[in-house]
């Protein structure tokens, strides 16, 4: 008799180190949010989020922007009397996202690819390269300032002008593939 | 000379005869085990009532049967019935067999034929089975009038009361220097709000004076020998170093006493007592004890003060750790709880914050006797709080730290809620998960503090800190919280935090436990013989459990329990010897090579070993039957009655039809 | 001379190149030889998991591959990099399925991994492996009067690992006594910096580095001292953005433990990197200073 | 993965007398439905299982051994059960040098109240078997009606 697929079922199947994390275990106590220090940016706190994808509320829940807040402080994680770990429940949400497109309103999503597809070229994460990935969608304000830091940091010598590349780097992108299919443009 | 069986297969209604073609295995029964011996085989619709029993009666007296196997519901339930009918036929119970194809085959199973090849496999075990059963007399044992109780709280007190009315001889063994336990530590009780000493402190005085009762305080069991009936129990007396003959309790060496300590017993660390000491005025026994590790003239060789002003002599600097031993039939543990320390949540911020306390701590703050005379201040000793906050489910219903919900921490936080309104006027914030009164009229207590103004938050506290954010938070304790109902994260300011700590089985439980042959639980509380139908027996005959050491409980059931063990031991003292199942092992001494490994297995030392001879001998009346030794034995040398080799061996033949001409054997297996 | 696989991680050799300097110095002082994994990769900070947990575990099982095939214990000076290293190898360890499944990928890099090797961060080689006995015996200048905050961020202390204090952790203190300093007891030392939200979420990482900056100069702190690039990064560069955004004006020197242990065993500044902040850290060097010339 | 379909393997199960007989009868009483295949033997406590009771149920046409107990810590004789836990794995390896697939015999913990558990632990183990197929030792060839227990009857 196989149950019918929930949404908490789908996220928990995201969930491989946590094994599915027990999330119907949530006693909605609330320790989370009231822990969270990213509270008060989040459209639902934590516990109204674990809430809402026990009740099946996909769309809703998909459409917060509570995980893209989640700052992985696992403060909540070592505090849920239910051993559920949130932190870990956040990530899966975010990768389910991911695929599913959700927010291009958000800089998470486009800063997390980037930064990927980044690694899968050159191996290493270097700023010079990452920026073009979200600074499009910050005010013009903001770029000015990242600009001016960025230059100060260049010349206190803490921002090379060359990326660094792994010397095995054909290895390491087939090995990266052996796992997920981007970097393909390569 | 072969066994004449008598095979019996029940209808139960339709509940077997639904599934199981029980006419079909009489028959098979008749016939395909006619060479084992079933001379008789008969299904009937319900084989527990009289017709029943009287049928099978019946055939053991026409027909001489030897041996009875009934095909039925599960021993659990009807082992006994059949096995008495066999006994008034004349035939020795333990030759009856009682196979289960209700719950094991009828109710489970959907398929008739394979459920009717089934019966039949499971029936054909019972036949092999019980070809080696050996007629089994019931072990009969004396029972020692007196009794032991060990722990002097309210589940302790309760029941010692009730046996030594019931004119038996009772020994209450109590590790601290009064009995009364941690009820004689609060201030009211919920929901009736009685002061706790008023209804507690009569009940201590009459086990003090109460001729049938010995009243062993600042004392300790080291060892329990024997078995139910007749333990043996050695006791260790802690040197008072007060002569209790001469000593009146006049109370005036504790005057005199010149030092000072802090008293993280009764007072839960809330004031300081004496070095010598009475740890409360209404204390029984009222003699003072002398805290020696922490006594200047133990530490220095000099001072003695108590000694010089002792009217009557009585205290002896001398007096030594005594051990004695007392004979008694039956144990009641009654050891009580340790509370949950809340240290281990360092974000609630007790010991590192100002004006945080336990729930224990907030009781002798509230108690008339303690440290501020009932006053509820803050640290400084004046200062009344404005506002408090009370913490439900510290340590508790938390896979952190303890799983389970310690039961009374709600009624407890509603009860502190009242007394701080009522004493204070203060603003109170009650932080809850679940609010939990299921007791009589524990619920409308509930009502009522609401009605006083209380303010409920539904959310488990994040923490606690003195960090202000905002001016009005300066120099507050700060509790930050998530109020789920309303979905808002809140930052609230109070003076005074209460916790209210989980219970947790004592730091010792365990080494406790094996002293008297029981297990605690994964969550370290004892676990009785049955959760619902025998709460307070054990699987140790003749050792009870009451109150708190079984679980979280309040006063009610714990003074319930307490009673209940106390009315177990009065039935099985006068019945004046008690039957045990004769499921033993037993060792053949020409068998047996002496070498031990028998020895360590047993959980019940039920087995000694003789030096002189080399060989291994049980105590019959220690073993409870497990088996454990008959399976260890290298040499073969222990067998065990009721489940030997033989016997089990058979039945394995006998479930796989071995015992049938094979072809045939197919058909069923099939 | 004990050996150790030491991955740096991407920000030692950008943002952080000054933590790197620190980090052998005084390593070598204290006798310990960090031989670097030779051509290793971005552990992924906290950027992986939003896309593929498995991937994740790869890249991170590359580098811990390499330091198994070395024989030593696997040591990071970055918070991020070390619960990424640390877990990804305990998985790895308590999982064969999991660990088929990245062997199978790694096998394209001509590597295997077991998850045999112990994965520590930099302060728990200092206090730990070396002891707080041993690295007071290397204090020439001790920090007398020195005020320091300890921060240690959330990933090093968290997720738990086994049974240790997540709450409430003292090692760091220890240390830094050691070191003739004073570490200052704050509110917010295992708090988040909002380090993983600084691109994605601007105002909600300010509002934390502004939370923490208060607690740290209101227990009077002369200096907060980091265990990870990220939160370094994170409360020193962007002290301006909190002052510009709260209309405060924080100027709190923010330095890596290694460069303050580097100063009490009399390391020359500038061997430590020091002087490549953004808030001057002069107000501390007074410190130091002080002891150098007496 | 079955390679005979009408292959039903016939299974002994050992129980204890107070956890997991039990759960057998509470699986009963919520009328918990599993495949008929398995036959229980009820024991004091798991700790009397002596191994022989496991080879001679192999030897004797039983192509799988369950052995059920009370969860550690909850033995009802104290820590009996980790006893048997030790023959368990003993077993497994003496199986093994017997050639006999290891993963047909099989250790399960179920407490009293667990009848539904237990249920779906017989089903699996029940598949486990049926995946192994018969178990077609020499020994059981020469099957013959002359067993110890027959002897001592007909004497």
């Amino acid at each position: 008799m196989e149950a019918e697929l929930t949404f908490s079922r789908e996220i928990g199947n995201l969930m491989y180190a946590s094994h599915g994390n027990p999330i119907k275990d949530c006693l909605q106590c609330g320790i989370c949010s009231g822990t969270c220090p990213a509270v008060e940016f989040m459209e639902h706190s934590p516990r109204t989020l674990i809430g809402m994808i026990g009740a099946d509320l996909k769309d809703e829940v998909l459409a917060s922007n509570t995980y893209w807040s989640c700052a992985s402080c696992y403060s909540c994680t070592v505090r849920c009397p239910a051993g559920i770990d949130i932190a870990d429940l956040m990530y899966a949400l975010k990768r389910y996202s991911i695929w599913k497109g959700k927010h291009e309103d958000l800089i998470g999503p486009a800063f997390s690819e980037g930064f990927v597809k980044m690694i899968v070229r050159t191996g290493r994460s270097f700023e010079p390269i990452l920026a073009p990935t979200y600074l499009p969608r910050f005010k013009a304000i903001d770029l000015f300032r990242e600009a001016q830091t960025a230059s100060t940091l260049i010349l206190k010598g803490r921002m090379p002008l060359l990326p660094k590349k792994l010397k095995g780097l054909k290895n390491f992108q087939r090995m990266v593939k052996r796992i997920i299919p981007i970097g393909e443009e390569e | 000379m072969s066994e004449k069986i008598g095979v019996y297969v029940c209808h139960c209604g339709t509940n077997i005869a639904g599934i199981v073609n029980v006419e079909e295995v009489s028959q098979w029964a008749g016939s395909r085990l006619k060479d084992r011996g079933v001379v008789i085989a008969r299904d009937y619709k319900f084989m527990c009532s009289s017709l029943g029993q009287e049928l099978i009666e019946k055939d053991i007296k026409e027909l001489g049967l030897t041996r009875v196997v009934v095909a039925a519901c599960s021993p659990h339930l009807h082992e006994r019935t059949f096995r008495t009918a066999c006994e008034r036929a004349g035939l020795n119970p333990y030759l009856c067999e009682l196979v289960s194809i209700r719950e094991q085959v009828s109710w489970v199973h959907t398929d008739k034929i394979a459920a009717t090849a089934k019966a039949e496999a499971v029936l054909s075990g019972g036949v092999e089975r019980v070809i080696h059963n050996e007629p089994l007399e019931p072990l009969k044992v004396p029972i020692h009038p007196d009794s032991l109780v060990v722990g002097g709280g309210i589940a302790g007190i309760q029941a010692a009361l009730e046996l030594a009315d019931g004119g038996n001889h009772v020994y209450l063994v109590e590790r601290e220097p009064s009995i009364g336990g941690h009820m004689a530590q609060f201030d009211k009780t919920f929901p009736t709000l009685d002061c706790s000493a008023c209804i507690l402190t009569p009940r201590m005085v009459q086990v003090g004076n109460h001729p049938n009762i010995t009243l062993l305080t600042w004392s300790e069991v080291t060892k329990v020998d024997g078995y139910v009936g007749n333990f043996e129990v050695a006791i260790k007396k802690k040197a008072r170093y007060v002569n209790t003959e001469l000593c009146t309790g006049c109370g005036i060496c504790v005057e005199k006493c010149p030092k000072k300590v802090v008293d993280d017993v009764f007072e839960a660390g809330m004031a300081k007592r004496k070095v010598i000491y009475i740890p409360f005025p209404q204390a029984v026994p009222n003699f003072p004890v002398l805290d020696a590790p922490n006594c200047t003239f133990f530490q220095k060789g000099t001072c003695k003060a108590c000694e010089k002003f002792c009217p009557t002599n009585a205290i002896d600097f001398n007096q030594k750790d005594e051990d004695i031993t007392v004979k008694v039939g039956n144990i009641v543990l009654a050891t009580g709880y340790d509370l949950f320390n809340p240290r281990r949540i360092p974000q609630y911020g007790y010991g590192r914050l100002e004006n945080i306390f336990t729930s224990l701590e907030f009781e002798r703050l509230c108690n008339a006797s303690g440290p501020t005379g009932g006053n509820i201040v803050l640290k400084d000793g004046i200062t009344p709080p404005k506002t408090v906050g009370i913490v439900h489910c510290v340590g508790s219903r938390d896979q952190n730290y303890n799983g389970y919900c310690s039961a009374i921490c709600c009624m407890q936080s509603i009860k502190f809620a009242h007394l701080v309104h009522e004493r204070t006027g203060a603003d109170i914030y009650n932080f809850y998960i679940d609010i939990r009164t299921p007791g009589k009229s524990y619920e409308e207590f509930y009502q009522r503090v609401l009605d006083e103004g209380t303010h409920f938050v539904r959310g488990k506290v994040a923490e606690v800190t003195e960090v202000a954010r905002s001016p009005e938070e300066e120099g507050k304790l700060i509790i930050q919280v998530e109020d789920t109902l309303i979905g808002k994260q809140r930052r609230i300011p109070v003076d005074m935090v209460i916790l209210s700590a989980g219970l947790e089985p004592r730091y010792d439980a365990k080494e406790t436990g094996k002293l008297f042959g029981i297990a605690c639980s994964a969550d370290g509380w004892y676990i009785e013989r049955h959760p619902k139908l025998d709460p307070i027996a054990t699987m140790t005959e003749g050792v009870f459990i009451a109150g708190c050491v079984q679980g979280p409980k309040d006063i009610p059931a714990t003074v319930a329990q307490g009673a209940a063990a106390a009315a177990r031991i009065q039935g099985k003292i006068q019945q004046g010897e008690i039957t045990l199942e004769p499921i033993r092992a037993s060792i053949n001494e020409d068998q047996c090579s002496g070498c031990r490994i028998c020895n360590d297995l047993c959980p019940f030392s039920a087995i000694l070993y003789h030096e002189d001879r080399a060989v291994s001998e049980i105590n019959a009346a220690l073993c409870q039957g497990c088996g454990t030794c008959v399976a260890a034995c290298p040499a073969g040398a222990i067998s065990g009655t009721g489940f030997s080799n033989e016997q089990i061996l058979a039945q394995i033949e006998g479930l796989l039809l071995l015992n049938i001409d094979q072809k045939e054997s197919k058909k069923v297996l099939a | 001379m004990k050996q150790y696989a030491y991955y740096p991680g991407c920000s030692l050799e950008s943002l952080a190149v000054s933590y790197n300097l620190a980090n052998i110095e005084v390593s070598r002082k204290l006798g310990l030889e960090l031989s670097e994994i030779e051509d290793w990769n971005c552990c992924g900070a906290t950027a992986y998991f939003p896309v593929d947990e498995f991937l994740a575990y790869t890249l991170v099982a590359r580098n811990l591959a390499k330091g198994e095939k070395m024989g030593l214990d696997f040591v990071t000076p970055c918070n991020g990099c070390y619960k990424n290293a640390y877990f990804t190898n305990a998985y790895l360890q308590q999982d064969p399925d999991l660990a088929e499944h990245i062997n199978s990928a790694l096998e394209e890099d001509n590597l295997h991994i077991e998850g045999t090797s112990k994965v520590k961060h930099l302060i728990e080689v200092f206090v730990y492996d070396v002891g707080l006995e041993e690295i007071s015996k290397k204090i020439t200048h001790p920090l007398q009067g020195l005020r320091v905050a300890p921060y240690y961020g959330c990933q090093l202390v968290r997720p738990r690992k086994n049974g240790e204090d997540v709450e409430n952790p003292r090692y760091f203190e220890d240390l830094l006594s050691t070191i003739g300093a004073e570490p200052v007891e704050y509110y917010s030392k295992t708090h988040c910096c909002g380090g993983s939200l600084i691109v994605t979420n601007r105002m909600a990482a300010l509002d934390m580095i502004n939370k923490l900056l208060q607690d740290a100069v209101k227990s009077k702190a002369d200096v907060i001292a980091t265990t990870c690039p990220m939160c370094n990064v994170n409360l020193e560069v962007y002290q301006g953005y909190v002052n510009r955004e709260f209309g405060t004006d924080y100027s709190v020197p923010v330095m890596y433990f290694t460069q303050i242990m580097g100063l009490a065993m009399g390391i020359k500044p500038n061997l430590l990197g020091i002087g490549k902040e953004l808030v001057s850290g002069a107000t501390m060097m007074s410190f130091a200073k002080v002891k150098e010339s007496g | 993965m079955n390679n005979d379909d009408t292959f039903e393997p016939v299974i002994i199960g050992f129980t204890c007398n107070w956890c997991s007989y039990r759960a057998a009868d509470t699986a009963g009483t919520a009328r918990v439905k599993y495949a008929p295949n398995i036959r229980l033997i009820r024991l004091m406590c798991s700790g009397r299982l002596d191994p022989t009771f496991v080879l001679k149920a192999l030897a004797n046409g039983a192509d799988g051994v369950l052995i059920t107990g009370c969860h550690p810590g909850d033995c009802h004789y104290v820590e009996q059960n980790y006893k048997a836990l030790r023959r368990f794995h003993l077993l497994k390896r003496v199986l093994t040098q017997m050639g006999i697939e290891p993963g047909r015999l099989k250790l399960v913990w179920a407490s009293a109240a667990e009848g539904a558990i237990l249920a779906a632990e017989f089903d699996k183990f029940i598949n486990e078997v049926r995946a192994l197929g018969p178990l077609n030792l020499p020994l059981q060839k020469q099957k013959t009606f002359s067993t110890p227990a027959l002897e001592e009857v007909a004497a």
